[in-house]
C-alpha cells in the first residue's frame, strides 16, 4: 500500500456514497432507491476495510461483516414493505405514497 | 391572644348604658323584628326613652369639672398606641345626646302612630334606633378615630332610612346619593385624621388641641378644610347638598329626626367640638363663615322654588345649618350651637305637622293641591304657625334669640358682608315660610272632600299619638330662647364656660348694640312676611288662587326648579367621568391590550404550528434529500474544522 | 495501478444502478459492482469479507430483488410513470454537482492525508496463509473469542428481520383472497386514470 | 401535629369517595367536621413547634419543613379553615361529594402554602393549589375558556415559582429559608433572575393588574364555595408570599421594584375600581371590586412602613372575610333567582330579608364601613401610606373608595332592592344552615372592626420582615 493511498480509497468510498445517495433521491422508484441504500453501506465497508488494512487490526472486518448482516436484514425488510405497499398498486412509484403526510 | 377581645372597664355605666341600649333595641328588633311587628314599634320607643332617661341621669356626671377637663371620660378599646377609643360626655356633647335622645324619643312616639299599619314597621324602629346609636357614637367620642366611625355609621342608618321604602325606584336612587356623598365626606375626615396622626401621632381631642401649637399654619389649614369637607357633606353645605332634598324620599319621621334635628348638625358639632383647631387659624374660619353664609342664602332661594311641603323644609333646614355653620364657622360659637339647640326644636314641630297634614291628605305633599286647611286642621295650623315664627325670629320664640345672637356675633368677629347675608336670607325665609303658610291654610280648600283631623285614611293609631310629641315641642320653641338673655352671665353661656371659655377672640368695636341689630332683623322680617301676605293671602288673591299657583309655576324659572344646577354639575363632574373610565378600561383596555394579546399569542402558536406542519410533505425522497443535507453539513463542519485548526 | 482500475469500474458500475431505465439494467449493475468490490477487499487482504460480499450480497439480496421485480412487474409495464414531483434537475447542473462534490472530498481527503496512518505492507505472507493478516482463520478466532458480542447482534438483527417479513408478507387469515378478475380491473381503471391524468397535466 | 393540617384535609377528601355518590348531605357534614377541626388544631397550635423531615440533599438541602408560629401564616391558615367551614356548609352544586372532596383538596394544598417553612415545599403546594380549581372549572363549569386561561396563567406562574426556588436552592444551597435561618446573600443577578421568579408568580396569583386576566372568567365561572375559597384566600396567597418571601430574601430588589409594583397596584386599584362600577354581572362587580382592594393591600405592602404592614395583615383577613361572605351571598342569589345580569335582578330583598341583611352586611364590610373590618384594615394602610410620604397613592386610595361605596351599593340594590320582577316564582329565605354559615364570618368582622388590636399584637408580621424594612424611607 503506498504512502497517501488510503486516502485514495477515503475518497473513493466518499464518491460511492453519495452516488447512492443521489440513487435514493433521484430515482423514484423503491427498488431503486434500496439499490441506493445499499450501494451507501458497502461505501462504508470498503472504508472500514480500507482503515482496518491500514491499522492493521481485524476488528474493521469484524464490523464490515456486521454491516452486511445489516444491509441484508434492511433489504430484506425493505423489499417486504415495497410488496406489501404496491402488491396491488397500477405502478410503482414513492411519490403516490403520501398518506402519512403531516 | 383571643382572650381579650372587647376589654371594657365600665367606669360610667349611665354614660354606657346611653351609648349602648339603642344599638341593643336595634339588634333586637333587627333579629325578631318580622315576628313581633306593631310591638316592635313599642319595644323600639320604650328602649329610647331608657335612653333618653340614662342621658338625663347622666347630666352631673358630664358638669363634674375633675383634674383640669370638664365631663365623665369612659376610655374603650385601643387599636394602636396612638389610637384608642373612648367615650367623652361633656357640656357640648351632652348637649348634643340630650337632643339626640330626647327629640329622638318624641319622634318615635310620633313614628308609632305615622306607620301604623306599615308591615315593615319594626324593621323603621331598627333603624332608627340604630340611628341614635350611631349619632351618640359620633357625639360621645373622645377621639378623631370614634368621630369617624360613628360619622360613617350615621351615613349608613340615613342611607336605610331613606331607602326605607326600598321598592320606590326614587327612593333607592336618594339613598345611594345621600351615602355616596357622606363617604365623600368620611374620605375628608380619614384625610384629616391622617395629617394628624403623622403630625401628632395621636387622635385623641386632648391631645391634639394640646399641641395645637406644633401644627404648621397650612397643615392646620389643611386639616381644619378636609375636615370642613366632612361638615359640608353632612350637614350639606353647598357644593355637597344636593342629597338633602332628595333625602325627603324617606318617611317623614325620619326627615325630621335625621334632616332637621340632629344627623345635619353633625358638622356643627365636629367645628364646635374642634374650635382650638379653628381658633389657630383665621383663614379657615372666614372660609367656612362664607360657606355657610352662601349655604343659608342658595338654600332660602331654592325654598322658593318648591311645591312639596318637605321639599320646602328640606332647603329651610339647608338655610339655617348655613346660618349654624356662618356662626360656628367665624367663631361665634355659642350662638351657633344656640341656634342648633332652637333649630332642633322647631324644625322638628314643623315637620312632624307637616307629617300631620300630609298624612291626613292621604300622602298628598304638593301644597299646591292644599289649600284652605285651617278650619279643617286647627291643631296642625298652630303647630306649623308657632314653628314658622320660631324659624323667622319674631320676638317671643326660640328662633329670634338664636338667629340674632349668630347675626350679632358675625358682626362682632367683623364680617359685615356676611351679616348683609344673613339678614338677606332672614327675609327670604320669612318670605317662602309664610308663603307655604298662607298657601297651605289660606282660602279655599283644593283638597278631596272627605279631609279632616280625624278621617284621614284608615289608620288604626289614636290621633293624639301624633300631635302629643308636637304639642311638646312647642314648649322649647318658645322657652330655648330666654336662656340666652343675658349676655355673659346667661344660663347659656355659664353652661358652655368650660368649653367656649378659653377661646373668645377679640371683638370688633361696634357701632351698633345687640339690641338695636336685633330690631334690624325683625324690621326685616316683618317686611319679608307683608310681602307674602299680600301676593298669596288677600282676599282678591285668595279667591283665584288656583289659577295664580298655577301661572307661578310655569314662570318658575330653570335656575330654581333645577336647583342651580348643582345637581347636573355633580353628576357630569365626578359621576359620569367615572363610569366612562369604567366603560373605557371594560371596551379597550380589558377586552383588546389583555385578551386581545393573550389571543395573540395562541394565534401566533397556531400559525406557528402551520408553519411547520408543511415541511411534512409526505414524499420519502423529499425526507431522503433533508437527511442527506444533514450529513452534508455535518462533513462540511468537520472539514471546515478540520482545515481551520 | 489496479486500485484506479477498480475505483473506475466501482463508479461506473454506481452510476449505472442510479440511472439504469429498467431495475432488472440496475440489479445487473449492482451485481458488477459488488463483484468489483469483492476484488478490492481482496486487494487489501480481506478474503473472508469478500468471499461474504459475494455470497451475501450478489448471492442472497441481489435476488431477493429481482424476485420482487418480477412479483411488482406482473401486469405493470413500466414502473415509473406520470409526473416526477421533485424539481428537475438539468443533466448538465446535476454533472456540475457530481464533479464539485468529488472535487470536495478529493481535496478533503488530501488535506487529512498527513492525519491518517501509512498503510504499511503486510509481511509478505503468501495470500491465504492460515496466519495471515485478513486470513479466515484469524477472522474467525476473532469473530468467536474477542469480538462475540458484533457476533451476538448479527444473530439477533438477522432473526428480527426474518420474524419482520414473515409478518409483513405473509398473508394474513383475516385477507380475503384477492379476486384476480376484481384484481386486474382494479389495475386497469387505475392505469386509464394515470393516462387521463398524463395527457390532462 | 401541624401536617395533619395540610394532609388532613387532602386525605379526609379522598376518604369521602367512600360515601356513595348520592350521599350529598353526608359528604358536605364529614367536610364541615372536617374543617372545624383543622380550624381547631388551628387555633391551638400557635405554639407547636416546627415539623421537619430531611428531604433533598444532593443539589442543594432542601427538607419538608412546616410551621405554624404566631405570625401572619397563623391568621391565614385559621382564616382558610374557617372560610371552608362555612363554604362547604352551603354548597348546592351536582354531585356534592366530589365538589367537597375538591374544595377539601384545595383547603390542605392552601394550608400547605401558608404553612411551608422551606421554599420547595412552598412551591409545591403553590402548584398542588391550581389542580383543584381546575378540576372544578373542567367538571363543573360550561364555558372551558376560563379553565383554560386559568391553568394557563397559574401553571406559568407555578413553573417560573418552581424555577426560582431551584435556582435559590442551588445559588444559596438551602432552599430551608422562610421565616427563620440565616437569610443567604446571593450574587446580584442571580438574586435579581430569581426574585423576577418568584414576583411573576406572585403578581400572577394575586392578581395584579395586568396579570388579572384570568380572574374575571374564573370568578363568575366558579361555583360560590369555590370561588368564595380561591378569592377569599388563595389571592392572599400571592401576598403571603411577597410579605413573607420577598421583602425578607430579596430586600433590595424589592426595593428597586416598588415604585413599578407600586404604580402596577395603584392601577389596579383604580381600575378595578371603575371596573365594578359598569359591570352587568354580579359576581364580576366582586372580582373587579377584590382587585380593586387587593391593588390597596399590595401597596401597603410595597410602601414597606409597619403601620402600612400591619394594615395589609388586618386588611388581608378582612378581605378574606368579607369576600367569602360577598361570593355565598351572590351564589345564594344565583341559586334562587337563576341569573347574574343585574338588569334582570331586583326585588328580592322583599320576600328574602336575611339574605338581603347577609348581603348588606358583606357589602358594607367590602366597601370599608366604620367599624367594620374592612375600615381598620383600610384606615391603618392609609395611614401608614400618609406616614410614609405616599401623599399621591392615599389621596386615589380614598378617592376609589367613594367609588367602592357606589358600586357596592349599586350591586346591593340591584339585586335585593327595587321594584319586585314578579314574573319570577316565590323565592325561599335563607335556611337555617346559610345563616349558620354566614355567622362566623360576620362575627369575624365585627371584631375585626371593632379591635383589630387583638390580632395585630399577636401579629406583628415575622419580625425578619420588619428589621428587613427601612423604618422610614428616604423621601426625596
Amino acid at each position: 500500500m503506498a504512502v497517501g493511498e488510503l486516502s485514495n480509497y477515503v475518497t473513493l468510498s466518499a464518491v460511492l456514497f453519495f452516488l447512492g445517495v443521489a440513487g435514493v433521491i433521484l430515482r423514484r422508484n423503491p427498488l431503486v432507491m434500496l439499490m441506493g441504500v445499499e450501494l451507501m453501506l458497502n461505501a462504508s465497508n470498503l472504508a472500514l476495510v480500507a482503515f482496518s488494512r491500514a491499522w492493521g487490526s481485524m476488528v474493521g472486518h469484524i464490523f464490515a461483516f456486521l454491516v452486511i448482516t445489516v444491509a441484508a436484514a434492511e433489504a430484506a425488510i425493505g423489499l417486504a414493505i415495497i410488496v406489501v405497499v404496491f402488491h396491488r398498486s397500477a405502478r410503482v412509484d414513492v411519490d403516490d405514497v403520501t398518506i402519512l403526510k403531516g | 391572644m383571643l382572650h381579650h377581645a372587647v376589654g371594657i372597664s365600665a367606669h360610667y355605666p349611665l354614660l354606657l348604658a346611653t351609648w349602648l341600649l339603642p344599638l341593643a333595641g336595634a339588634l333586637l328588633l333587627w333579629s325578631t323584628g318580622p315576628r313581633i311587628q306593631a310591638k316592635g314599634a313599642v319595644l323600639g320607643t320604650t328602649v329610647l326613652g331608657a335612653a333618653f332617661v340614662t342621658a338625663l341621669l347622666s347630666i352631673p356626671d358630664a358638669l363634674r369639672a375633675a383634674d383640669g377637663y370638664v365631663g365623665a371620660q369612659q376610655p374603650l378599646v385601643t387599636w394602636l398606641p396612638g389610637m384608642s377609643l373612648g367615650l367623652l360626655l361633656d357640656p357640648l356633647s351632652l348637649l348634643w345626646t340630650l337632643v339626640i335622645t330626647g327629640v329622638g324619643f318624641l319622634i318615635h312616639v310620633y313614628s308609632i302612630g305615622y306607620l301604623a299599619g306599615d308591615r315593615a314597621i319594626a324593621r323603621f324602629f331598627a333603624y332608627l334606633n340604630f340611628f341614635v346609636f350611631a349619632m351618640l357614637t359620633l357625639v360621645l367620642s373622645d377621639n378623631f378615630l370614634g368621630l369617624l366611625v360613628g360619622w360613617g355609621l350615621v351615613g349608613l342608618a340615613s342611607y336605610f332610612l331613606i331607602g326605607f321604602w326600598f321598592e320606590k325606584p326614587s327612593a333607592v336612587a336618594a339613598s345611594r346619593k345621600a351615602f355616596v356623598i357622606n363617604v365623600a365626606g368620611d374620605v375628608g375626615i380619614m384625610l384629616a385624621i391622617f395629617i394628624l396622626f403623622a403630625q401628632l401621632g395621636t387622635l385623641s381631642y386632648g391631645g391634639v388641641f394640646a399641641h395645637v401649637a406644633q401644627l404648621s399654619p397650612s397643615t392646620l389649614l389643611a386639616v381644619c378644610l378636609f375636615l370642613f369637607v366632612g361638615c359640608a357633606a353632612k350637614s350639606a353645605q353647598v357644593p355637597l347638598h344636593t342629597w338633602l332634598p332628595d333625602a325627603m324620599e324617606g318617611p317623614t319621621p325620619v326627615s325630621a329626626l335625621i334632616h332637621a334635628a340632629t344627623m345635619v348638625t353633625a358638622g356643627v358639632y365636629l367645628i364646635a367640638r374642634c374650635h382650638p383647631l379653628w381658633d389657630a387659624s383665621p383663614d379657615a374660619r372666614a372660609f367656612v363663615g362664607v360657606v355657610g353664609a352662601i349655604t343659608a342664602l342658595v338654600g332660602a332661594i331654592l325654598g322658593l322654588g318648591q311645591w312639596d311641603i318637605k321639599r320646602i323644609l328640606a332647603y329651610s333646614t339647608m338655610s339655617q345649618i348655613g346660618y349654624m355653620i356662618m356662626g360656628v364657622g367665624v367663631g361665634a360659637y355659642q350662638a351657633g350651637v344656640l341656634h342648633f339647640f332652637a333649630h332642633a326644636f322647631f324644625k322638628a314641630q314643623l315637620f312632624l305637622g307637616a307629617g300631620i297634614i300630609i298624612h291626613a291628605l292621604g300622602d298628598e305633599q304638593d301644597i299646591r293641591r292644599m289649600g284652605g286647611l285651617a278650619r279643617k286642621m286647627p291643631f296642625a295650623l298652630l303647630a306649623m304657625l308657632t314653628g314658622t315664627l320660631a324659624i323667622c325670629g319674631i320676638f317671643p320664640f326660640s328662633g329670634f334669640f338664636s338667629k340674632d345672637a349668630i347675626l350679632y356675633g358675625v358682626l362682632e368677629h367683623g364680617h359685615p358682608y356676611l351679616y348683609f347675608i344673613g339678614v338677606l336670607t332672614a327675609a327670604i325665609t320669612a318670605y317662602y315660610m309664610f308663603r307655604m303658610l298662607f298657601v297651605v291654610f289660606a282660602g279655599q280648600a283644593r283638597t278631596p272632600a272627605s279631609v279632616g283631623e280625624h278621617a284621614g285614611h284608615a289608620h288604626h293609631a289614636p290621633a293624639w299619638l301624633m300631635q302629643l310629641p308636637v304639642a311638646l315641642l312647642i314648649v322649647p320653641t318658645i322657652g330655648i330662647g330666654w336662656l340666652a338673655i343675658g349676655g355673659e352671665q346667661s344660663p347659656w353661656a355659664r353652661f358652655f364656660e368650660p368649653i367656649f371659655g378659653a377661646s373668645l377672640q377679640p371683638l370688633a368695636r361696634l357701632g351698633m348694640s345687640e339690641a338695636t341689630s336685633s330690631l334690624v332683623v325683625t324690621s326685616v322680617v316683618l317686611l319679608g312676611i307683608a310681602t307674602a301676605f299680600f301676593v298669596y293671602a288677600t282676599p282678591q288673591a285668595l279667591r283665584n288662587a288656583p289659577e295664580r299657583l298655577q301661572r307661578e309655576g310655569q314662570r318658575m324659572p330653570g335656575m330654581l326648579t333645577h336647583a342651580f344646577y348643582f345637581d347636573d354639575a355633580l353628576d357630569g363632574l365626578f359621576v359620569q367621568p367615572t363610569r366612562a373610565l369604567g366603560r373605557f378600561c371594560a371596551a379597550t383596555v380589558e377586552r383588546d391590550v389583555l385578551d386581545g394579546g393573550v389571543h395573540d399569542i395562541t394565534v401566533g402558536a397556531r400559525w406557528l404550528g402551520h408553519f411547520f406542519r408543511s415541511f411534512q410533505t409526505g414524499f420519502v425522497r423529499a425526507y431522503a434529500l433533508v437527511l442527506a443535507l444533514g450529513v452534508a453539513a455535518f462533513a462540511a463542519y468537520y472539514v471546515l474544522v478540520g482545515v481551520t485548526r | 495501478m489496479l486500485f484506479w482500475f477498480l475505483a473506475v469500474a466501482l463508479i461506473a458500475s454506481a452510476v449505472a444502478v442510479v440511472t439504469a431505465a429498467k431495475p432488472v439494467y440496475s440489479v445487473i449493475a449492482l451485481l458488477a459492482h459488488f463483484v468489483t468490490l469483492a476484488v478490492v477487499y481482496v486487494s487489501l487482504s480481506a478474503e473472508f469479507l469478500a468471499v461474504t460480499q459475494i455470497l451475501v450480497y450478489s448471492g442472497a439480496i441481489l435476488i431477493l430483488f429481482l424476485f420482487v421485480i418480477a412479483l411488482l412487474s406482473s401486469g405493470v409495464d413500466s414502473f415509473e410513470v406520470g409526473p416526477d414531483r421533485l424539481p428537475k434537475l438539468p443533466m448538465p447542473a446535476l454533472f456540475a454537482l457530481v464533479i464539485t462534490l468529488v472535487a470536495i472530498v478529493f481535496s478533503a481527503a488530501h488535506a487529512f492525508a498527513h492525519v491518517l496512518p501509512v498503510i504499511t505492507p503486510t509481511s509478505q505472507l503468501a495470500v491465504g496463509s492460515a496466519a495471515a493478516f485478513g486470513s479466515v482463520a484469524t477472522f474467525g478466532a476473532m469473530l468467536f473469542t474477542s469480538q462475540l458480542l458484533p457476533f451476538e447482534i448479527t444473530a439477533l438483527i438477522l432473526m428480527v428481520a426474518v420474524i419482520g417479513v414473515v409478518v409483513l408478507a405473509g398473508d394474513h387469515a383475516t385477507l380475503t383472497p384477492p379476486d384476480h378478475e376484481r384484481l386486474r380491473a382494479i389495475r386497469r381503471r387505475e392505469r386509464e386514470a394515470i393516462l387521463r391524468e398524463g395527457e390532462a397535466s | 401535629m401541624i401536617t395533619a393540617l395540610i394532609l388532613g384535609p387532602i386525605l379526609g377528601g379522598l376518604l369521602l369517595f367512600a360515601l356513595p355518590r348520592t350521599a350529598d348531605a353526608a359528604a358536605r357534614a364529614c367536610g364541615v367536621v372536617l374543617a372545624l377541626a383543622a380550624l381547631v388544631v388551628t387555633l391551638t397550635g400557635s405554639t407547636l413547634p416546627d415539623e421537619s423531615i430531611a428531604w433533598l440533599q444532593r443539589p442543594f438541602i432542601a427538607n419538608y419543613h412546616v410551621g405554624l408560629g404566631q405570625g401572619l401564616g397563623f391568621w391565614l391558615v385559621a382564616l382558610l379553615n374557617l372560610c371552608t367551614m362555612c363554604a362547604i356548609a352551603v354548597i348546592k352544586v351536582p354531585r356534592v361529594r366530589d365538589f367537597t372532596a375538591l374544595m377539601l383538596l384545595l383547603e390542605g394544598s392552601m394550608a400547605g402554602v401558608f404553612l411551608a417553612r422551606d421554599l420547595l415545599v412552598f412551591a409545591l403546594f403553590w402548584d398542588l393549589m391550581l389542580l383543584p380549581v381546575f378540576l372544578v372549572l373542567i367538571g363543573w363549569c360550561g364555558h372551558a375558556t376560563a379553565a383554560w386561561k386559568y391553568l394557563i396563567y397559574n401553571v406559568l406562574g407555578g413553573l417560573t415559582l418552581l424555577l426560582a426556588t431551584a435556582a435559590f436552592g442551588i445559588a444559596a444551597g438551602t432552599t430551608d429559608v422562610i421565616g427563620h435561618g440565616p437569610i443567604p446573600v446571593l450574587t446580584p443577578t442571580w438574586a435579581a433572575w430569581i426574585f423576577a421568579g418568584f414576583a411573576f408568580a406572585f403578581l400572577v396569583k394575586t392578581p395584579v393588574w395586568p396579570f388579572h386576566g384570568w380572574m374575571p372568567e374564573t370568578y363568575v365561572e366558579l361555583p360560590a364555595p369555590m370561588v368564595a375559597l380561591v378569592s377569599g384566600i388563595q389571592s392572599k396567597a400571592g401576598l403571603y408570599g411577597f410579605l413573607v418571601i420577598a421583602w425578607v430574601l430579596f430586600a433590595e430588589q424589592m426595593h428597586a421594584m416598588v415604585p413599578v409594583f407600586g404604580s402596577l397596584a395603584v392601577i389596579g386599584l383604580v381600575y378595578g375600581g371603575c371596573m365594578a362600577l359598569v359591570q352587568s354581572d354580579i359576581k364580576r362587580v366582586v372580582a373587579y371590586s377584590s382587585l380593586s382592594h387587593l391593588g390597596l393591600i399590595l401597596l401597603a405592602i410595597m410602601s414597606g412602613q409597619p403601620l402600612a404592614l400591619q394594615g395589609a395583615i388586618v386588611y388581608m383577613l378582612a378581605h378574606g372575610l368579607f369576600n367569602v361572605a360577598l361570593f355565598l351571598g351572590l351564589g345564594f342569589v344565583e341559586v334562587r333567582e337563576g341569573t347574574r345580569v343585574l338588569s334582570r335582578l331586583g326585588g328580592l330583598g322583599v320576600s328574602n330579608p336575611r339574605l338581603a341583611g347577609a348581603l348588606i352586611f358583606a357589602a358594607l364590610a367590602a366597601l370599608g364601613l366604620p367599624g367594620l373590618g374592612g375600615f381598620s384594615g383600610e384606615l391603618l394602610i392609609l395611614t401608614g401610606l400618609y406616614q410614609a410620604g405616599d401623599y399621591w397613592q392615599t389621596i386615589v386610595a380614598l378617592l376609589v373608595i367613594i367609588v367602592a361605596a357606589a358600586y357596592m351599593l349599586r350591586l346591593f340594590q340591584g339585586t335585593m332592592q327595587g321594584p319586585v320582577s314578579d314574573d319570577l316564582p316565590q323565592r325561599p329565605d335563607l335556611s337555617a344552615v346559610e345563616v349558620l354559615a354566614l355567622i362566623p364570618l360576620a362575627a369575624m368582622i365585627v371584631l375585626l372592626g371593632v379591635n383589630p388590636s387583638v390580632l395585630s399584637s399577636g401579629v406583628e408580621p415575622s419580625n425578619a420582615v420588619i428589621h428587613a424594612l427601612p423604618l422610614q424611607k428616604e423621601r426625596a
